[in-house]
């Protein structure tokens, strides 16, 4: 059980996020959307470390992370991937993978010698699994930069995974894929839902977040103005204001 | 042949400077602080060696620590500091121990003579006990944990910080661990390196470790390559050895040599080693779909901030 | 005055806008609406000449402006307003409204397009002496359209003129957007706040993922169901 | 009495340490690089104003002294833009070691080939070469204390200098451009300034003024030699992180603060001791404020 209660940030005086509450269930994908400069960036960045909370508490699984360092945040289960990619360029895309299993590895050797110890063999078949399954394994051995944007993006998320998260933050998944990718997106996440994770999916894209989500929470200039199923997140009015202006003139 | 043996060995004391400025440059930090480890090195081991009696092998290991201790202490405050700033703060470090020595007077008695670094004078007649093969000792040995770096999941999480901290971060690195530990093993090295300078040279004079060689010590990561280890060694042994192929230019050879600097910069941005690796894997792209010939061309007139 | 035929552009490797065709006629306000990452403000920096194009092409009252340097598309009176207003914070509010016409030689009527600036946004005049970066949030995107204005456009381009900003003042600016356009001024929108954008606008286009999804007149628009579809993704 | 007069002294020729800082800080303004060469620039600068001096008897001549002057600003010019077309044009991107590495080899270069041209060149002497000007034995008093002429002189000018620059970089279009572009350079093409052009009137600017300052420090010290500009550059470090880089008021300012301290502390205890207190006040101001203690948040940079 991912917790967060009372999450506040403000820059300068500007309230990024005021009092928000999110919980999510394992086996769960909360949806979490608003229109620009609402605060869902800054949520992520707060739940990951990359900023400090003015106030409010992260929980997972009754252990806090509020305001710890991000990666000890990432040590104890909670993997994220960025809106603008961050990968690993220069690095090939098999050691992108390796380099965030690194944190997991119990035996010293395996994190200044390079030999072939059992929990290294562990990691390796580990690696290969994600290869497989993110469609990965024939440019395995190249470096990340040469990757195309949907290879970098899979790649980005086979990382996170390879954290084996307890809770997955996704920033703007769908962000230049083609419909075919965004196929291809829609039924990982449901995977990785079915396998138990928790996820926040943060996304512009209605349709993937309507389609996957079980949960959506609606923030709008750092307020939550709703929370609840799909078909009540379309219909509500405080959330058709927030996305389509004022007057309600449009059909 | 004494003429080549010389070179030889000032080729590996560069390259152990050189490989000191990498290790640094590894987690992204671009240091010009090496050349006061260095000259701290130099001093420690020249009065451990020549005024103590100390054996040079236990000499150049405090040097070492000592030196990977200072890093500690000089690491730690400016990794608050980024980019051009801690820059200056290396540039301000190597400066007060150049002044430092510039100004240390220390003498003992020895046999008949006064021995020790004394002020501007420097240090005379240190003990001479390093040549060619305790130099590639010591750099064997560092090489190969560089060879270990390179390979091992320490390597990549250092890679990794070096590309992206924030990244590196969220993938569970501890990026301040790391950048503080690289900040001190590239101190040791130079303390290793000053420390076969002066058991190599016999004079140790604090002018020597000027910002001026600070400024080297770039041009041999720059020039070889800043990506892996082999640049480095690759650009302080062509740096080395460049002047005296420019002999024939007499007093302008240095003149030439900083045109071959420019020019190598130019044509290989990365460093020699590292941009002819990248053109071969390049090559090997080609067929891929890539969009390199839609690159950006407006882009390119526009400063950095422009494409954001 | 502005045709677009066939535009793609993005980022490094990231594609956003595919195969993009639109036209703007003199005089019209034109709004681009879409949510969030639609390619909106990718489109204006394209045309602003800031991403280059990797295909496609950008007319300008005849003139090809596809491969032509942002400095030179200020040249021609395609002037951008953009996204974050982007008000230079240690220039005084005055010295930005003067660098607004940085390419302009015609002192006499420079005082005189300021003077008009300034009694369009009265606000601005008491400001004259602060630096850029003290005003609030809706003064400033005053400053921006002021700015833009002093460099005497053909074509205005405005970047989400209402983000971040207070209603009330949202209001004032949209009306002041309608009076730069009925001065003669052509207008390019882009806006994620739909309704006002299509009450204020008189043809409009609907981007989805780099896409036009919808296109005719504001009017028709408004009536559209297929646009509540795009934003709620229903 | 005698620290007055070495603060009198420090802050006079402070002046010419505001002029390299400014130039330097001018050109990071715009292009985000340290021009390492910006030294170097200087030195070259000084040698032709020192050259022009020599040649025509500057020794008695004012007038020989103002030509040396304004062949010096023009020397610092031209050879800026040659390291800029050199050292910073050809460089597409790229790390930030690259800009570095070149406009150090620059600067190498230029300092080898004063260290050959003093050598063969018999106008120049190996070691120092003479830079004649009648300000030599010019000497006031003030009460008891002692200012020397050429040090009044290189003060005035320098505050005509930074006077001129400052109105330029506010009451003018083009200043104002170079603001902009050292601000938001994506604001700065939208408002249809070109960036590159602001680059090339930055560069030339910033090292006419290095040039100016060069000539003025030789004419101060009485003599030039080649490395003249690494250890201003030295100095101008100090300047600008105590400033807080890309501040040009406040480069001005400590520029005449660097200056006091300087001149003080050589006074009072050594002239070893001075580069030291530099360096520790640099390194101490980095770690306590690395913005620079004369920033604003206005000013602030990342």
């Amino acid at each position: 059980m991912f917790e967060v209660t009372g999450l506040s940030k403000s820059f300068g005086g500007l309230k990024a996020l005021e009092n928000l509450d999110i919980s999510v269930k394992s086996g769960e994908v909360m949806g979490l959307i608003g229109p620009n400069g609402s605060g869902k960036t800054t949520t992520i960045n707060l739940i990951t470390g990359l900023l400090k909370a003015d106030s409010g508490k992260v929980q997972l699984d009754g252990k806090d992370l509020t305001n710890k360092a991000a990666d000890i945040i990432a040590k104890l289960g909670t993997a994220r991937t960025f809106q603008n990619l961050r990968i690993f360029s220069r690095q090939t895309v098999r050691d992108n993978i390796r380099v965030a299993q690194t944190t997991l590895c119990k035996s010293v050797f395996s994190k200044f010698v390079p030999f072939l110890t059992d929990e290294e063999r562990a990691f390796r078949s580990e690696t290969d699994a994600l290869l497989n399954e993110f469609e990965l394994s024939h440019v395995s051995h190249k470096r990340a930069e040469s990757l195309s944007y949907g290879e970098k993006k899979r790649l980005e998320m086979a990382r996170a995974l390879a954290l084996k998260p307890k809770i997955l933050l996704l920033d703007e998944p769908a962000a230049g894929m083609n419909p075919l990718e965004l196929d291809w997106l829609a039924e990982t996440i449901v995977g990785l839902k079915k396998s138990g994770l928790a996820i926040i999916l943060v996304e512009h894209h209605m349709k993937l977040v309507m389609k996957i989500c079980d949960r959506i929470t609606v923030l709008n200039f750092g307020n939550k103005i709703a929370e609840g199923n799909p078909k009540e997140i379309t219909n509500n009015k405080d959330v058709i204001t927030a996305y389509l202006g004022k007057d309600h003139t449009i059909a | 042949m004494a003429y080549y043996t010389a070179l030889f060995e000032i080729s590996g004391l560069n390259i152990l400077l050189a490989l000191s400025v990498f290790a640094t440059l590894m987690v992204g930090q671009f240091s010009l602080a090496q050349v006061g480890f260095w000259s701290i090195g130099a001093f420690v081991t020249a009065i451990l060696t020549t005024m103590h009696g100390m054996p040079l092998y236990s000499a150049l290991i405090i040097s070492s620590i000592l030196c990977g201790f200072i890093g500690l202490l000089l690491g730690y405050p400016c990794l608050k500091i980024k980019g051009i700033y801690l820059t200056l703060a290396t540039v301000a470090f190597a400066e007060v121990v150049r002044v430092f020595f510039n100004n240390l007077n220390y003498q003992i008695e020895l046999g008949d003579r006064m021995i020790g670094p004394a002020g501007a004078l420097g240090f005379r007649g240190v003990k001479v006990i390093a040549a060619w093969p305790e130099i590639y000792l010591v750099l064997f040995v560092i090489v190969l944990l560089f060879i270990l770096l390179a390979s091992s999941r320490l390597g990549m999480s250092i890679n990794a910080v070096r590309e992206d901290e924030t990244a590196a971060a969220a993938v569970g690195i501890n990026v301040t661990k790391i950048k503080v530990s690289m900040f001190m093993f590239g101190a040791a090295i130079a303390g290793a390196g000053g420390g076969l300078y002066a058991s190599y040279s016999s004079y140790v004079l604090a002018e020597n470790f000027s910002f001026h060689m600070a400024l080297v010590s770039i041009f041999y990561v720059a020039v070889g390559g800043m990506y892996t280890f082999s640049g480095p060694i690759v650009g302080a042994v062509v740096l080395t050895l460049l002047p005296e192929v420019f002999r024939f230019a007499a007093d302008y050879r240095m003149i030439l040599y900083g045109v071959v600097v420019i020019i190598v910069v130019i044509v290989f941005p990365r460093g020699i080693v590292d941009e002819i690796r990248y053109r071969i894997e390049q090559r090997s792209l080609r067929h891929d779909t890539f969009s390199d010939n839609k690159t950006h061309n407006k882009n390119k007139k526009l400063p950095d901030e422009g494409i954001k | 005055m502005l045709e677009i035929h066939n535009l793609s552009s993005g980022y490094d490797n990231i594609p956003v806008l595919k195969s993009l065709s639109l036209k703007i006629d003199t005089g019209n306000l034109t709004a681009v609406i879409g949510p969030n990452g639609a390619g909106k403000s990718t489109l204006l920096r394209t045309i602003s000449g800031l991403l280059s194009v990797s295909d496609g092409s950008i007319m300008m009252d005849g003139i090809d402006i596809t491969k032509l340097r942002p400095d030179e598309i200020v040249g021609l009176g395609i002037i951008h307003v953009p996204e974050g207003r982007m008000i230079l914070s240690r220039l005084t509010v005055r010295e930005n409204l003067i660098m607004g016409s940085f390419q302009r030689k015609d002192n006499f009527q420079i005082n005189k397009d300021f003077d008009k600036v300034l009694s369009m946004f009265p606000i601005l005049g008491d400001r004259l002496t602060q630096l850029g970066g003290t005003l609030s949030g809706g003064e400033q995107q005053m400053l921006a359209i002021g700015r833009g204005l002093m460099a005497k456009p053909k074509l205005l381009m405005l970047d989400e003129p209402s983000l971040g900003i207070a209603p009330i003042v949202v209001e004032q600016i949209f009306n002041m957007i309608k009076q730069i356009q009925n001065e003669g001024v052509t207008i390019l929108m882009v806006e994620q706040n739909a309704a006002k954008a299509l009450n204020a606008a008189s043809s409009a286009y609907v981007l989805e993922l780099g896409e036009i999804k919808a296109s005719g007149s504001a009017k028709s628009l408004l009536l559209d169901d297929g646009i509540k579809k795009t934003y709620l993704g229903l | 009495m005698l620290v007055l007069e070495y603060a009198i002294s420090g802050l006079l020729f402070g002046a010419t340490y505001s002029l390299v800082a400014i130039g330097f800080t001018l050109i990071f303004g715009v292009l985000n690089r340290f021009n390492i060469a910006h030294g170097a620039t200087l030195m070259v600068a000084a040698f032709g104003g020192a050259t022009i001096s020599i040649l025509f008897g500057g020794k008695d001549s004012y007038i020989i002294l103002i030509a040396a002057f304004f062949s010096a600003t023009l020397i610092g010019a031209i050879v800026g833009l040659i390291v800029r077309q050199i050292a910073f044009a050809p460089l597409k991107g790229g790390s930030e070691l690259s800009p570095f590495v070149t406009s150090a080899a620059m600067a190498l270069i230029l300092e080898e080939l004063f260290v050959n041209l003093t050598q063969s060149v018999s106008i120049y002497s190996m070691e120092v070469t003479e830079f004649p000007s009648p300000l030599e034995n010019l000497v006031f008093f003030l009460g008891e204390i002692y200012i020397r002429g050429a040090y009044l002189v290189i003060f005035l000018m320098a505050l005509i200098i930074m006077g001129i620059l400052h109105w330029w970089l506010h009451h003018t279009k083009s200043g104002l451009a170079i603001r902009c572009v050292e601000e938001n350079p994506t604001a700065a093409w939208l408002m249809g300034i070109n960036g590159n052009r602001v680059e090339i009137i930055v560069f030339a600017v910033a090292s006419a003024i290095a040039g100016a300052a060069g000539c003025l420090i030789s004419v101060a010290y009485g003599t030039v030699t080649p490395f003249l500009g690494s250890n201003l550059l030295l100095v101008s470090f100090v300047v600008l992180v105590l400033a807080g880089i890309g501040s040009v008021r406040g480069a001005m300012i400590c520029g005449l603060l660097v200056g006091i301290i300087e001149t003080v502390t050589a006074g009072l205890i050594s002239a070893q001791t001075k580069e030291a207190v530099l360096f520790i006040i640099l390194f101490t101001v980095l770690l306590v404020k690395p913005q620079g203690i004369f920033a604003t948040s206005a000013t602030e940079r990342d």
